[in-house]
């Protein structure tokens, strides 16, 4: 709780500092709230404690998920400071929607109302609406805004459907109800089944499950850069987080399984196929993300038919791959900006040509995270991925595993086709200028990506 | 200790070219480093004393089986001699025939090595994934750097197909570990306990063999084969030809024999079936083939066909043969792929439109390429008759007219090899200005040709190594339930 | 003992050696040392080869060097067999060797690659050698490939024209069909018996019941090998072609040994054929075949060395009939005899062609008995002993076997017969056109030196003389080549000629006479006057196909050669460019083209997107409603 | 208070779903068939003000309040949503001069 509380006043105070206009303070400032947060998760690591009246609870689960958003957070910002060199005005408001929206992440996290799922949505959705429209003069940018809080509010809709029809059958918001009344009824009848589809149906489209993943690519590259890392990284862990919350104490039955299989095939075929021919950098990431999405939903099939304590392993894998994940989008959208910068604006796979001539680090880093992403050994991509299989075939969805496997193939692909152009030397020699504070970050990531390869249980 | 010296040794000096880049001292690092591997090999084999040998065993993530566990038998000693032996002459391959940036190529070489190391000691089936996969990125560099022409479009086709048949392995080992009792554990002893039911192992049987058949290749996998060999460098070749496709073959015994034995029996005419049909598909090919390389790459694919065929007969010729001969072959690719680029450096082109008349203006190389080319018919006392030699007995055992099909394969052999050597040697001298083998060849054509005649006169000092294992194995086969 | 096993050891080790001192001496040793040294190697093997020939006590004695292939229950060792067979035929090797290689100092001495020439020479010795002293069918193999080898490598001497190189080839992949048999025999063989040493293999195959389908099979096999190493029919076309190396090496190797060693093997393994009925008959039949066809197209090459060629492969064929009736000895004894005077045959025909400075075409020669005294007289003692003149050698041994065949089939008797008169025309053909008349060239023939023509006059009185090695009991002789071999070769003891004295003479006077007719008829033709065949176009018919050697290479070219070449081609052009490459390559651009016609529903419409996730919605819905 | 929920009552509680489920609709075939995008977002609306209703039925009959909670948070909400929806539209009027979503093309494929 405290943590919610001192992540949303910093926020404030934030805003106060763009109000007399401290620029050069505010990435500071954030990130030492985000480590304040972070050592207040810590310290009340394991201690399940609920807040506003059990609506919300911090177990080990949530905490773990609310570190690793606060971390890649604070990467951003880390980018942030300079990221948001050039631009004089409205800075702060940037930090302060992105401590907001992580809050918003936070309570997702650690709901056990469904209540609060839908505040919780709507905190870490709003300030991305606006974060998404973040230059004001590019048509693009107001484009991709406009999408995402269409498509949002639509699939908003659909959840309070959903949360509306659950209440219905047991008169509370509280997910234990929800889970006393499904052990009581055992299959349930077709408005418990409509409710729990209408829900996930909202939390499908907050991961980018196909087909409610139209929002992603066009709003991926509409957006600013910084905002796009922080969608595929912090809205895809809350996302599933809440995503996975929801699924462990439904127990996933019948109806909603074929739903989720349904879900995840899809997700797996279109986000892979569909980044086959992508050229254009934000987007691949997009479908990329969209394919991953596609991988941890096959995780969270695999919660179908198990006993409660199943669930843990799952959580876990889900964790391990969304943070691991996270890191590589992360180091790998900063490079992009570097690349873009030396390419004066051009978003195309090739504008990371003559990264290896000229930064020969900077492209073993890019190389580690991209096999991370395509899941090549002693990356942590590949354990995520291993995971996944693991607990999918130990639950004994083979063929859909089969397909997963498959699909893995297509993405290897598909990065391996973007490392190609990073080691590719151009006939003039490109400038990349990389600012010490990049070249850290992005040797965390990628570093971070292969210690927790290397040493999985790290996380 | 010695074991992961093995797997470091390689791994430190590639690191070393990397970020030092040494450009005057690359290859003398990596030639050191190589035969420092080498002298580790030798003394394994000094100390062998026939049990097999467990050096590190270490938990890694003990939740899905994931241990690190090195160790060798005879089996696995047999494939390090030959990383150990073949890679010296790999990197010395430079020397004379030099591409790209050598701290760079002999950095991608010696990971690979490194890697291949670890495939051959690695006692975890997740071990050897990791190794297996990991041998296949630093090739993708050498291939997409200093590869002929079309090399990014063959690369990336080379580097899925093989990755194809990687994951589909990833598959089966993640499955047959979830099928050992919790704790589960994926170590070879621990996956070749459990005794699957029939109706499993006759499909994980293909999951599995996959990948194995695509890494040698064997025939209707085989497609990325003569174009990644004819285009990559004459190092990446080499790796690829004359170590990397014994992994598939040593796979098969470690894997396949091991896991799914009775799934082997059942597919075994299956496979045999396809290797031979493949080995002489490629053996008809490579007679009329333009390109010395390409030919030489349809030929290795011939022989790999004839081992994998041997392997799945079941009985000790069969097995000890298709050993004794990824020993053999490994060398004569070497030696035949070194002349190839040898030739081409002279000529300016691997085609055999211009070559021909060689002798005359080279008539000590000449001498050296009939050594090798005997080598490749397999004339006895060279080593690939006594391989040959075992591998038919062990068809004619399994079944005469399979046999038969293979010996066929002498024929063929003799017809496409000696084409190619009149084509590229004799015939009347055609003027072309080139040189004849100087002293860097004979050193280097030499000693390989020497380890030929020696090793086809006293086999036994192999033989004797994978006696005991596969006696072993073959115990383990007739006691199957 | 240990003497023996020394002077075994050294009888293949010393051509070895010279072959490796030669070989990689090859650009120092200047003039004739080379020719010298390799010349001494043979002679020193021959040396001692005669000494343990000398210290042989009838005893089949067995020296074992070390344990070869060791693997599971197979262990190969690497041994040597010294018993009678393997000592004559070394005898023949070494000794032959010796004159030839003797004879090679003169022939080859201007060519500038004559040391290479007289390392392979050697090297060829060491393999022959390897070849009939192996103690078990592995080690044979050894030589059996390794002449293969040198068999190819010396047609191919004169690297530069490919014709010559094509002959080679052909020879080495015709010899590689017959190997298909060689190693399968020997699979089988060790799969049956689990040994492939002489001694044991006899000893359990002589258990086995006569027609034993495994000994059937396993003999016809091992036939089969020795059909492509001795060119008997279908494998014969090579050795017309070989004649395109040196003449010293068609003497050595395409006549007098290397030819022989398919007989060899027969009589090695002699017990096993003694207990396959059919096989023999295929033998014999194959063997006269192969009489007749050699024979006949002897008549009309007017290339020297192809009739020389021509004549070797009818003589095979007669060796072959005689294993094929189990006459063993009078096999073996024509290939002695047949090792004499064809040795002769050639090197008398490589001083006439070294005379005639390279000349091969007998239109263009005659008239040079006045000139080659030497050659002609021996060339003509030849010549008289393989028509079977007695006393000649030639008589006794081919009488043997026309005595033995006539005891198990007439017929055969009969059709060798014929070859027989066919053998006289064609070499005394030859004769006449080349020694009488008059001289029809341009060059200046002059005769040979010494280092020639001396073994020329050895070879005669062996050709001469070679009779007295195995003359029958119906001259008083007792067949003492049989004796002798037979202490050696089982099959041997087990021959049995059932035929009356006065038989046997009858049989000898028919032949003689016909033989003496036909060389008078040829007399008539060629000696008295000249008359010479002009194009094969205006022959009639049967002489064109004769002479066309019955268009055996045509068929073979049109029937395997081109349908190989097609295939090959067709598979990778069809099978791996069209097909398999294809495959893959589509598969991965069918994915990209579904990707590309995927990424195209992403239309950017907005109202299109809240379509399509109601529409998802929608189906889900049904999904969920219908589907539970 | 009792009165109310004893009004509600009287209407049983299948005429409140299906009532719900026709606005639900209503506003989704809005949404998805108009152009203007003013008028998508009062579909919107309406959409989330037929779980409203719904709602309050609900805790009627349930006779809890957290569904009247729930109520006033989805309005709030809402209203947050629909300024922010504004504010968007208004840069996009002031940029594209045109409140037409077929306008919004640029980011495809």
């Amino acid at each position: 709780m405290s943590a919610l509380i001192l992540i949303s006043v910093l926020g404030v105070l934030v805003l106060y500092l763009g109000l007399f206009d401290k620029k050069s303070w505010l990435a500071p400032v954030s990130i030492l709230g985000l480590l304040g947060a972070m050592a207040l998760f810590i310290s009340g690591y394991h201690i399940d404690h609920e807040l506003l009246g059990g609506m919300v609870e911090f177990s080990a689960f949530s905490i773990g998920f609310n570190i690793g958003m606060a971390i890649i957070t604070a990467l951003i910002f880390f980018f942030g400071s300079d990221y948001y060199a050039r631009q004089e005005h409205h800075v702060a408001e940037q930090y302060a929607l992105m401590l907001f929206s992580l809050v918003g992440g936070f309570i997702l996290t650690s709901y056990t109302s469904m209540l609060m799922l839908f505040i919780g949505i709507e905190i870490l959705s709003i300030p991305l609406y606006i974060l998404a429209g973040g230059k004001k003069q590019s048509l693009r940018s107001n484009e991709a805004s406009f999408k995402y809080f269409l498509l949002g509010s639509f699939s908003t809709a659909f959840l309070l459907m959903g949360i509306t029809l659950l209440y219905g059958l047991t008169g509370s918001f509280h997910l234990e109800a929800l889970a006393a009344h499904m052990a009581s009824t055992g299959t349930g009848d077709m408005v418990q089944n409509f409710g729990l589809f209408f829900v996930v149906t909202g939390l499908a489209f907050k991961v980018g499950a196909v087909p409610f993943h139209f929002w992603v690519p066009d709003v991926y590259q509409g957006a600013p850069t910084l905002v796009t890392i922080f969608m595929s990284t912090v809205v895809k862990m809350a996302g599933f987080a809440a995503f996975f919350r929801f699924i462990d104490i439904t127990g996933m039955p019948d109806a909603l399984a074929r739903i989720m299989v349904l879900l995840t095939l899809a997700t797996l075929l279109v986000g892979n196929v569909i980044a086959l021919k992508q050229t254009h950098f934000k987007r691949l990431m997009a479908y990329s993300s969209v394919a991953h999405s596609g991988f941890l939903l096959l995780a969270l099939l695999t919660d179908h038919g198990h006993a409660a304590g199943h669930g843990d392993a799952i959580g876990h894998t889900l964790h391990y791959y969304t943070f691991t994940y996270s890191l590589a989008t992360t180091g790998l959208f900063i490079l992009f900006t570097i690349a873009k910068r030396a390419n004066n604006g051009a978003e195309h796979n090739n504008i990371f040509q003559g990264l290896f001539a000229a930064k020969p680090w900077l492209a073993l880093c890019a190389l580690a995270m991209f096999l991370s992403l395509a899941g090549i050994p002693l990356t942590a991509g590949f354990i995520a991925k291993y995971q996944v299989f693991l607990l999918a075939i130990g639950a004994g969805w083979l063929k859909v595993t089969l397909l997963g496997v498959l699909m893995a193939l297509l993405g290897i692909y598909y990065y391996i086709m973007v490392v190609r152009e990073v080691f590719v030397t151009p006939e003039e020699p490109v400038r990349f200028e990389v600012s010490p504070l990049n070249w850290v970050v992005v040797s965390v990531c990628a570093v971070g990506v292969l210690v927790l390869g290397v040493w999985p249980g790290l996380v | 200790m010695e074991l992961l010296a093995l797997i470091l040794i390689p791994l430190l000096a590639g690191a070393v070219l990397l970020f030092a880049r040494p450009e005057k001292a690359a290859r003398g690092i990596a030639l050191v480093s190589t035969l420092l591997s080498l002298a580790l090999v030798l003394w394994l084999w000094y100390t062998w004393t026939g049990t097999a040998v467990t050096g590190i065993s270490h938990d890694w993530v003990p939740a899905w089986g994931m241990r690190f566990v090195l160790g060798y038998g005879g089996i696995g000693l047999l494939m390090l001699i030959l990383t150990g032996v073949l890679f010296p002459f790999i990197i010395g391959t430079g020397y004379k025939q030099p591409v790209g940036d050598p701290s760079l190529v002999n950095a991608m070489l010696l990971f690979t090595q490194a890697a291949l190391f670890g495939v051959f000691l690695a006692q975890n089936a997740f071990l050897f994934y990791i190794f297996f996969e990991l041998s296949l990125v630093p090739i993708f560099f050498l291939l997409m750097f200093w590869g002929g022409e079309h090399k990014r479009a063959i690369t990336v086709r080379f580097f899925l197909y093989t990755l194809l048949g990687g994951l589909a392995l990833l598959f089966s080992i993640a499955y047959v570990t979830l099928q050992t009792p919790a704790p589960h554990s994926a170590d070879f002893a621990a996956l070749a306990a459990l005794h699957l039911p029939m109706s499993t192992q006759v499909w994980l049987f293909w999951t599995m063999f996959l990948a194995f058949a695509i890494k040698m290749p064997i025939f209707p996998f085989h497609s990325w084969q003569p174009e990644t060999y004819t285009m990559a460098p004459t190092q990446g070749t080499m790796v690829l030809s004359a170590v990397m496709g014994k992994m598939g073959l040593y796979g098969i015994i470690v894997f396949l024999f091991a896991i799914v034995p009775e799934g082997a029996q059942h597919w075994s005419s299956v496979v045999i079936g396809l290797s031979l049909f493949g080995a002489l598909y490629a053996g008809v090919i490579a007679f009329r083939q333009n390109d010395l390389k390409r030919m030489i790459a349809y030929s290795s694919m011939s022989h790999l066909g004839l081992m994998c065929a041997a392997l799945f007969t079941w009985n000790t010729y069969g097995i000890s043969g298709t050993l004794y001969q990824m020993l053999a072959h490994g060398v004569l690719m070497i030696c035949l792929f070194y002349i190839v680029g040898a030739v081409s450096q002279r000529t300016g082109s691997t085609d055999f439109s211009s070559m021909g008349g060689l002798k005359t203006r080279m008539p000590r190389f000449a001498l050296l390429f009939m050594f090798v080319t005997a080598n490749a018919i397999a004339l006895p006392l060279t080593q690939s008759f006594v391989g040959e030699w075992l591998i038919y007995n062990g068809l004619w055992q399994w079944d005469n007219w399979t046999a038969f099909a293979g010996v066929v394969l002498i024929v063929l052999g003799a017809i496409y090899m000696l084409y190619a050597y009149q084509r590229v040697m004799l015939g009347p001298d055609r003027e072309i200005a080139v040189t004849d083998a100087d002293d860097e060849e004979h050193f280097f054509l030499v000693p390989l040709i020497a380890i030929t005649l020696v090793l086809g006169v006293f086999p036994n000092v192999i033989l004797h190594l994978v006696d005991g294992p596969v006696q072993q194995l073959l115990n383990s086969f007739t006691s199957l339930p | 003992m240990v003497k023996t096993d020394l002077l075994a050891l050294l009888v293949p080790a010393l051509p070895l050696l010279g072959a490796i001192i030669i070989g990689f001496g090859r650009r120092r040793l200047k003039g004739n040392t080379a020719g010298m040294l390799g010349t001494a190697m043979v002679a020193l093997g021959f040396v001692a080869s005669l000494l343990l020939f000398l210290g042989h006590d009838g005893e089949t004695h067995i020296v074992h060097l070390f344990s070869w292939i060791h693997v599971g229950a197979m262990d190969i060792p690497f041994a040597f067999q010294i018993d009678a067979l393997s000592l004559w035929m070394m005898l023949i090797v070494t000794g032959i060797g010796t004159l030839i290689h003797l004879y090679s100092i003169g022939y080859m001495h201007d060519d500038p690659r004559v040391a290479t020439f007289f390392a392979q020479l050697n090297l060829f010795s060491f393999s022959m050698l390897l070849l009939v002293m192996g103690a078990n069918f592995l080690v044979t193999f050894i030589g059996w490939e390794g002449v293969g080898l040198c068999s190819y490598l010396l047609i191919g001497f004169w690297y530069t024209t490919p014709e010559f190189n094509y002959a080679g080839r052909k020879a080495f992949v015709m010899n590689r069909i017959g190997d298909i048999g060689m190693v399968l025999a020997m699979a089988l063989m060790f799969y049956q018996f689990g040994t492939l040493t002489y001694v044991d293999v006899m000893k359990q195959g002589g258990m086995m019941a006569t027609g034993n389908p495994l000994i059937v099979t396993a003999t016809l096999l091992l036939f089969l090998g020795a059909t492509g190493k001795s060119a008997q029919l279908p494998l014969l076309t090579w050795l017309p072609d070989a004649m395109a190396g040196p003449t010293p090496v068609s003497a050595l190797i395409h006549a007098a040994t290397m030819v022989t060693a398919g007989i060899f093997l027969v009589v090695r393994s002699s017990v096993l054929f003694q207990l396959a009925p059919y096989t023999q008959d295929i033998i014999l039949w194959v063997g006269v075949a192969t009489a007749l066809f050699g024979a006949t197209v002897g008549l009309f090459q007017n290339d020297i060395k192809k009739v020389l060629a021509y004549s070797t492969v009818s003589q095979l064929g007669y060796m072959f009939a005689a294993l094929g009736v189990g006459a063993y000895s009078a096999g073996m004894f024509h290939v002695t005899t047949h090792a004499f005077f064809k040795a002769l045959l050639f090197l008398g025909a490589g001083s006439v062609i070294h005379a005639l400075g390279g000349e091969q075409d007998i239109r263009k020669m005659g008239g040079l008995k006045g000139v080659t005294k030497t050659t002609y007289m021996t060339f003509l003692i030849a010549t008289l002993a393989i028509a079977g003149i007695p006393p000649l050698s030639g008589f006794f041994s081919k009488d043997g076997i026309l005595a033995s065949t006539f005891a198990e089939s007439p017929l055969a008797y009969g059709v060798l017969v014929f070859a027989a008169m066919l053998t006289a025309f064609y070499m005394f053909r030859l004769l006449f056109l080349t020694f009488f008349g008059t001289y029809r060239g341009k060059a200046h023939p002059h005769e040979s030196p010494k280092v020639m023509t001396v073994p020329l006059m050895v070879l005669a009185v062996l050709s001469a003389i070679g009779g007295a090695l195995n003359i029958p009991h119906i001259f008083g002789g007792h067949d003492w080549l049989k004796e002798f071999l037979g202490t050696a070769a089982d099959g041997i003891g087990m021959e049995h000629l059932e035929l009356s004295a006065n038989t046997e003479w009858m049989l000898m006077a028919l032949s003689t006479t016909l033989v003496v007719l036909t060389i008078w008829y040829t007399w008539t033709l060629f000696g008295k006057k000249t008359t010479l065949d002009g194009d094969t176009a205006d022959m009639p018919f049967l002489k064109r196909l004769i002479a066309k050697r019955w268009m055996l290479d045509e068929l073979y070219a049109s029937l395997f050669e081109k349908p190989y070449g097609w295939i090959s081609k067709h598979f990778f052009s069809i099978g791996e460019t069209k097909v398999a490459v294809p495959l893959t390559v589509g598969t991965g651009k069918a994915a990209l083209g579904l990707g590309e016609w995927l990424r195209k529903v992403q239309t950017g419409n907005t109202s299109f997107y809240l379509f399509g996730m109601m529409a998802g919605v929608v189906i889900l819905l049904i999904i969920t409603y219908f589907g539970g | 208070m009792e009165n109310v929920m004893t009004a509600i009552r009287v209407v049983p509680l299948d005429h409140y779903l299906i009532l719900s489920f026709l606005l639900f609709s209503i506003g989704m075939v809005g949404a998805l068939v108009r152009r203007n995008i003013i008028i998508v977002i009062m579909c919107l609306e309406l959409m989330l003000n037929s779980v409203n209703l719904l709602l309050v039925a609900f805790s009627a009959y349930h006779s809890d309040p957290g569904g009247q909670i729930m109520v006033f948070f989805i309005m709030l909400v809402a209203a947050a949503e629909v300024t922010v929806g504004l504010a968007i539209l208004v840069l996009l009027k002031r940029n594209t001069d045109s409140v037409d979503m077929n306008q919004l093309n640029r980011l495809k494929w």
